[in-house]
């Protein structure tokens, strides 16, 4: 692959914007964000990806944005940061390098992470066709549909669970969304700690031991957010009477341990 | 080896959701005669009876269908148990309640579900999923729910702080933060994971 | 003709719900050392490869299926509807890159693809091709994905090892160009070689 590749491409220029009329009124909703049309852009092209000339890349990129606004389309965040990156790296080729030295040194070329994202996110595509192309179950391929009529008959008794996460977090969910705002109040916002985790936290702690320390509980980060949501879930704990807690002298460790034994008569 | 019409037969026999009758054989493959099939299906006939494999092809209710042939029925049953157990709508509504909001009472939990879990919260207990934590310091002492261990464990959690949140859920459905792309470290080696990193056993 | 023991094995994954493992055969069959039932799951591996029925024995999941042969599809779907399940090109992006790279973050997958997953991610998980795995121990404790038992049935793959490497892929990525280079007609000798023959070490 060579330059001649590229300056022939920019010798066409003119009719350049009249096939991108053609091509993408029909393409367009296919691209699946800006490294999809800058992979289509380098094949179009027929450029070297470890080579590619970020002029003609770039001008094609905007003109595709433009296209997409002159159809009243809505441009992605996305496609708009990419062309911010392409921009970039077009800016820093057309600067003169300070030090020779970095002329040799290949990270040097402002291109180079694109190249590295763009063959990366290429293999991911081709795996996906692959992946596609498979002889689906359900699609091309298909199991047994009847059971065992005897089987039918028996398979009453309950095996293990299958259930995943995701499922549960979205039963969840959509209970909430059921529900009216004021009838409950979420708990646990974002990432700051909350009296909730900690509470199941501590829950989750004396169902393996039988003692624990309140030091034990803060020593993995001991920030004073920490320390008072342990002790306001502690509190919480006492009054619900879940758990007893000590301490052995005056300014000594306290020790908490559960208010009933794990297995109750009651279940 | 089989012919390929007696191939065709048998998938279609396989994947059938009840007996299929022979009319319904010529029906569906209307570039063979009827004649063809029929002999097709003698032909599938004789080499399922003659192959002695652990299932055979049996004319029942007027149609064909492949059966496991009964003198291993009594293999066959010991994998009656191992039918996976799929969760109702409401037991998972209820541990989720449990989960997110534990400890909890049963009439907080219904409160919420606006529905009696006194069932649905027997069972959960039943398949230890769920235990009683204690009771509540409040008139008629209520019982206290909460998680078990095997609630982790079916759902391959580490602990209780590894659920994840609501917000987090609804993060799929809101934009993403560009901000932290670049933080991302690029060009490590390819792998496939190791085995033991498998989400499965 | 087939020994007691495979007929026994086929009767088992006949009848079973989904795919079913070695261990579990063997935890059936207790009567039958590991070794015995490893050379019976040999013997009717061998077996339904020569037969050339209608369907055929699929090592899939961890386990032993019986399934149509994708040949047949044409006259299946006549009285069963396939699943319209055709995956956008972004949904099969997006299931590549976690299973390739699993346990990885949105944030991580995001940026591979340049473009927002949170929607794709959802519909991954709600129909079970994708599963969290749990939170992964950074800062802002993010939540890790990972494909499921499910993506290896669905996709009929036997596990994770066995998905073609990335450089395999890469490869076949430049057959294409090749072909076009040279403007060669599409003859047998130019298709893209798939699975098994790759044309590098």
């Amino acid at each position: 692959m060579s330059r001649s590749g590229s300056s022939h491409q920019a010798g066409e220029n003119v009719p350049l914007l009249d096939g991108l009329h053609e091509q993408y009124s029909v393409h367009l909703d296919t691209f699946d964000g800006p490294m999809d049309l800058l992979l289509h852009l380098i094949k179009k092209n027929e450029l070297d990806i470890y080579d590619i000339s970020i002029a003609v890349i770039t001008r094609q990129y905007l003109d595709y944005i433009k296209l997409m606004k002159d159809l009243n389309l809505e441009v992605a965040g996305e496609f708009l940061v990419m062309a911010a990156t392409l921009l970039h790296i077009k800016s820093r080729q057309l600067l003169p390098l300070d030090d020779p030295e970095d002329a040799e040194d290949e990270e040097a070329d402002p291109r180079a992470e694109l190249v590295r994202r763009l063959l990366e996110y290429q293999q991911y595509k081709d795996a996906g066709t692959l992946f596609g192309a498979r002889a689906l179950l359900g699609r091309e391929v298909f199991t047994r549909a009847v059971t065992e009529p005897f089987l039918a008959a028996a398979q009453n008794e309950e095996g293990p669970l299958e259930v995943s996460l995701f499922e549960l977090v979205d039963a969840f969910r959509l209970l909430l969304a059921r529900i009216p705002a004021e009838t409950f109040h979420d708990v646990a916002p974002g990432d700051s700690l909350s009296i909730a985790d900690c509470i199941n936290e501590i829950l989750a702690l004396l169902q393996e031991k039988e003692t624990i320390q309140f030091d034990d509980l803060v020593s993995d980060e001991l920030t004073r957010e920490r320390v008072i949501v342990t002790f306001l879930a502690l509190l919480e704990l006492c009054r619900l009477k879940l758990i007893r807690v000590f301490q052995g002298e005056q300014h000594g460790s306290i020790w908490f341990v559960p208010a009933v034994a794990p297995n109750l008569a009651e279940v | 080896m089989l012919s390929e019409l007696s191939a065709i037969i048998e998938s279609l026999v396989f994947t059938a959701e009840s007996a299929l009758s022979t009319d319904r054989i010529c029906d569906l493959l209307t570039e063979y005669s009827r004649e063809e099939i029929r002999s097709a299906l003698a032909e599938l006939e004789e080499y399922h009876q003659l192959r002695n494999g652990g299932f055979e092809l049996a004319a029942v209710a007027g149609g064909w269908q492949f059966r496991t042939r009964p003198v291993f029925q009594p293999f066959v049953t010991r994998q009656i148990k191992a039918k996976s157990s799929k969760f109702s709508q409401s037991s998972l509504e209820t541990l989720a309640i449990i989960a997110y909001r534990q400890p909890i009472t049963r009439a907080e939990i219904e409160h919420l579900r606006g529905v009696d879990c006194g069932g649905v919260l027997k069972s959960l207990l039943e398949k230890r999923l769920v235990r009683i934590l204690g009771k509540k310091d409040i008139p008629g002492r209520p019982l206290i729910y909460g998680t078990t261990k095997e609630f982790l464990e079916i759902f391959g959690l580490k602990d209780l702080k590894s659920l994840p949140t609501l917000k987090e859920i609804q993060a799929l459905d809101e934009a993403p933060q560009y901000e932290r792309q670049d933080e991302l470290p690029l060009g490590q080696e390819l792998l496939i994971p190791v085995e033991s990193d498998l989400p499965f056993e």
